[in-house]
């Protein structure tokens, strides 16, 4: 899950993260009266669940409250499309105003959790301020990682390494290893897989201040942090991606394509894309229903699959294990009948009572079209959309 | 190594789910000697196959040596911990869901230790020789033989699985390690093991968009394994930044896409099967 | 260094443990004010660094405001001497009023550091409100022990045998749970090295309530934990041993005995010790320079050994290593001089500059007798001493 | 083991305290290759020796295999950790007062590492017939032969290294373990050196009031050691509870008395030497 920024600048507070003063407004008249409050100018900054926001047009520097309303006024309810986001873009619905801090240099610092040291790393360099995937393209040597203890944090000796390649001011190399520590501490506490301060600002008088967050938490861990999962703001997340969540669904909307794909498992489910797109044909979402063999969900599925309007056929690729295959059939055809679905289904089913899944789908009124794998079902698709063109 | 017919397993987290599942493992022929819960010391698990209140006891009273947890996501890792303490030589954890920084500690806190753990979030091994399943992979679609398989895949190991038998093989041993980014036994464990055990002819190998563990095996590979590999990529055809997280894309760069992959596998020799429908067509195809 | 009981409560008011209210008063009119704004019965305790508080009337349970002001009347100002402090005892400056509870069971629990086990161990019993030594020895089967994991903590299936054996009540257990985790984060970051709970107690409604709390921080965690260590109460401690600590020297005051002990290591100290009673001298105190070469602090050790009243002769047993003989001596003579110091001094040194050393004594006016080792510095010192009695 | 002829040694902590030990074990004829700190990369200690920025560079240019610390209790379980991970085979930490917390956390960081800790609060090892010392035992009281010394004191250790030679002895390896409850390298580590080195006929073990390292000991002297061992334990008339936290009474309870040591080692057949200025005298009685 992700949180905002003005949620993330809250929670690290309470770690001794300080940013510049900050105010969180969702009127236009909110946003005026506070930069009145502020005095001077005052950075405005959309609140979105997307990187990318600033050549987006989501943050302006407002040098009087009449631009910062301005400035709500223009955006607040708007859809931004960052070079992050879908074509849609995400809601505006709150803007930040803070305070403006003199920058004399810009740092990239996060924590995210590295798979090959399994455990979280430092990523730091000397060069904030832009993406870090555009750094590790453009300016690798610049970027340094080292990997947290999981009893000793951040290694000293090795932390004086990213010190010196960072170029710290001697005065703040104190506030350095505070602002590590603090943040390590955070991200281990909340469950983080990312923190991001990026950019982390040397200011004119040598102090560290760290301008933008980023917090990303591991949705697995909701069971044990659920307050945090209480700030998540569903309206910047795709509505059905939402509803799919809600039902313990996993589901994934495609860019183009017109093929609604049910599997189970995300192995084959992205087997099944792979085989779907080289077939010719392309998934306009997949929906993957786990190890279910709940027929509620595997109907709840089936509606959150053909909501989407591309969808032109329904690719059914199954392999049960734990999941019974006629119980899924079961479900398919209850939901199709009562949303009085019409358009070709291809199925490929195979193992645990598949055999009567398929005698269930074939008594059906339905447009079936059964394969014996995966392969055959690619091709029965691709012929059908052929014919179809 | 991993099982043989001195297995005896210990079951920890029989709610109805595990329950259904430690009954299929038990009708495959598993030698299940012992369960494990906090309040049902003293009953009977089907009739015949005692609880213990801990898994340290269990093992003390039934010398069993093999644990596999199918217990729910918040307390998996007290479980894989508590098997650990027990001394269990290989631990199963099929458990979906388990929190990052549970398993990051639970990897620190093996690091010393001597169990072998696979998983989490896998569908566990599976013997068809020896008629022994720790996990949930479907025992009818497998059948003896001598192609060693590991995936990183629940539902597409089934697939491949089922693929290798239509093609008119069977396997030596399946290794499903789980699709967590942090995880126990590897790639490189499993293909060291195939390399080793005669009953393996050929290695087929599924991995997945995400991470570099399949670079990793690659470069293993190249100097360690002489047998044949058939492998396939799930996710060619994935959106970027859909699955992968920010975090992810940042540390291996463009490492984790299947281009990637595939290009490092097929420079180790291996043998690649472009359509995830076809393993079975590939690994035809080189004998 | 110890924590009084009202600080301890404090400190783990922070980490969400929860004693019953309690206002801390240091005159008979602020103990009146605060048992009446509580109304109703009280808990006094007396503030002192010592256990076995109760049994010597340090804790008193009053009816009335008037009963409280009395108990502080006849306490504050004075000595309590316990079976855990020597013979003279610590003062009361401070006295803790608290609500009264109604108990239904007591329990023991403790985080303690185990070097067996090189880590922090949970140490429970089911029978509170005595001290744990007892209880080793008398009824050891109830004690349970498990050991804290650097990153794990305290492991839930390792407690739930705990819960079992101390008979939590079933609707307790969760906040056992946090309880312990609370204190161990507490040991944790406070650098503790004994926070004990005695008693925890089960109230009547089934809820746990820490009743009372001990917490000794590690001495050589100063340098990080300067805020705690504000709260030290020197007024606590024997006045000698604080001015050595100040000096950076390990003094400790001895029960009986005329021998004052000056001594390098704390090995050689106890085995100095051990062949002086051999022979049948009892050493007064003893003080440990360590390894230092620092002239002044010599001076300063010399002393303070000379100023308790008891010592009739000064053994100086010294192994020099990175330490200076000569140095040493030097400081010794200018000391003695300075203090008019006339008693006899037995010396043995050895090591580095030994023989300088041995010439700066003899060329002193002091009543010096020299010996060749430790064993010949034992006789000498009981043949004088049989002489003069 | 522990050190020899390819010993080559990296210092960490030179201020002046440091400096002085450091320069005092080159006199004796420690081979000091490298010096580390962080902001004198490039000069020379003494002229001769370089000084590099972190123990891995030093020990990736001089091939150092030994590290020494010096550095302030503050600073030491940074130092002991950055060793650790150059991979420093054995590692002997001098520095008095490093809080019990930080050893605990280095204690489990070491747990699967290769790096030999001695200390802290020790002053080091020392071998007379190679002329090396690590640490701080001063040379010129120590001479070659074949008593092994182990100890968890400091100066205790030099009048024990006196009295050896007074009885007409040598000193095969002297090894002090350091006084602080939770410590690198133990006496059993110890007892276990001697009894293979052929260079030591005989033991001394000194050792303390506090803990139950004693008692390990002799249940290993039981089934492991054949050499002869002489012992003393300090602090058989200090007052229970002065040195002793209230913490350590309660776990050991009485295992922490010098009485309860003396007995556990005697039955073990270690011969004591009941007077700590008597260790010579009981070492020669034995011969």
């Amino acid at each position: 899950m992700n949180l905002h920024e003005y949620q993330a600048r809250d929670l690290l507070k309470k770690y001794n993260i300080n940013f510049p003063t900050g105010e969180i407004g969702s009127t236009p008249q909110e946003i005026f009266d506070i930069s009145k409050k502020f005095g001077g100018e005052v950075v405005a900054k959309a609140q979105i669940h997307s990187g990318g926001r600033g050549k987006a047009g989501g943050v302006k520097l407002c040098s009087t409250p009449s631009e910062a309303k301005n400035f709500a006024n223009s955006i607040l309810g708007k859809k931004i499309v960052t070079s992050q986001t879908d074509s849609e873009g995400v809601i505006v619905e709150k803007i930040l105003i803070t305070n403006t801090t003199i920058i004399s240099r810009e740092i990239y610092l996060s924590i995210v959790i590295d798979p090959d040291f399994e455990s979280p790393v430092l990523i730091a360099s000397s060069e904030g301020g832009t993406e870090i995937e555009k750094m590790a393209e453009e300016s690798p040597n610049k970027i340094t990682k080292i990997a947290f203890d999981p009893v000793l944090g951040a290694k000293p000796y090795e932390l004086r390494r990213v010190i010196s390649k960072l170029e710290i001011p001697k005065n703040a190399i104190k506030d350095f290893y505070s602002l590590v520590n603090n943040l390590f501490k955070a991200f281990i506490e909340t469950d983080s897989t990312l923190i991001e301060i990026n950019p982390l600002i040397i200011d004119d008088n040598e102090n560290i201040v760290p301008l933008d967050c980023k917090i990303n938490l591991d949705d697995d861990s909701y069971f044990r942090q659920k307050e945090l999962f209480s700030l998540r703001d569903k309206n910047q997340e795709n509505p059905i991606e939402t509803r799919a969540k809600d039902f313990d669904l996993a589901y994934v909307k495609l860019d183009k394509g017109n093929v609604g794909c049910l599997v189970n498992g995300a192995g084959l489910a992205m087997a099944t894309m792979d085989v779907t797109t080289k077939s010719g044909c392309f998934p306009a979402n997949f929906l993957d229903v786990g190890g279910s063999t709940d027929k509620e969900k595997i109907k709840e599925a089936f509606r959150i699959l053909v909501s989407d309007e591309n969808v032109e056929y329904l690719l059914i690729n199954l392999f049960a294990g734990i999941a019974r295959a006629d119980l899924i059939a079961q479900g398919v055809v209850e939901a199709a009948e009562e949303t009085l679905f019409k358009l070709p289904i291809i199925v490929s089913m195979r193992g645990t009572n598949s055999e009567e899944g398929f005698e269930i789908l074939k008594r059906s009124k339905l447009n079936i079209h059964i394969a014996k794998d995966l392969g055959q079902a690619a091709n029965i698709l691709s012929e059908i959309n052929k014919a179809n063109k | 190594m991993l099982i043989n017919s001195e297995t005896k397993v210990l079951v920890q987290g029989l709610g109805k789910d595990g329950s259904f599942k430690a009954q299929k493992a038990i009708e495959y022929g598993t030698n299940i000697v012992a369960c494990v819960h906090p309040n049902k010391k003293g009953q009977l698990f089907e009739n015949k196959i005692p609880y213990f209140e801990t898994a340290k006891e269990a093992v003390k009273k039934t010398g069993a040596n093999v644990g596999v947890i199918y217990v729910p996501a918040p307390f998996a890792m007290d479980a894989i911990i508590e098997q650990v303490d027990a001394n269990l030589e290989l631990i199963v954890c099929i458990t979906e869901g388990i929190p990052v920084h549970d398993m990051i500690k639970v990897k620190n806190y093996m690091k010393d230790k001597n169990s072998r753990l696979i998983g989490p979030n896998c569908p566990g091994i599976i013997s068809p020789k020896l008629k022994i399943k720790i996990g949930i992979i479907p025992g009818n679609i497998c059948k003896d033989g001598d192609v060693g398989l590991v995936s990183r895949s629940g539902t597409l190991t089934y697939e491949a699985i089922a693929q290798i038998g239509e093609a008119g093989f069977g396997q030596s041993l399946c290794i499903g390690i789980g699709g967590d980014p942090i995880h126990g036994t590897s790639f490189i464990d499993a293909l060291s093991y195939f390399e080793q055990d005669k009953n393996t002819k050929s290695i087929v190998l599924i991995g997945e968009i995400g991470g570099t563990k399949e670079q990793q095996a690659a470069e293993y590979i190249k100097t360690h394994i002489s047998k044949p590999i058939v492998f396939t990529i799930a996710g060619t055809t994935a959106p970027k930044g859909k699955r992968m997280g920010h975090a992810g894309a940042v540390i291996s760069g463009k490492m984790g896409l299947a281009s990637e992959k595939i290009k490092a596998l097929k420079e180790a020799g291996a043998y690649h099967s472009d359509d995830p429908s076809k393993i079975g067509d590939t690994l035809k195809n080189i004998f």
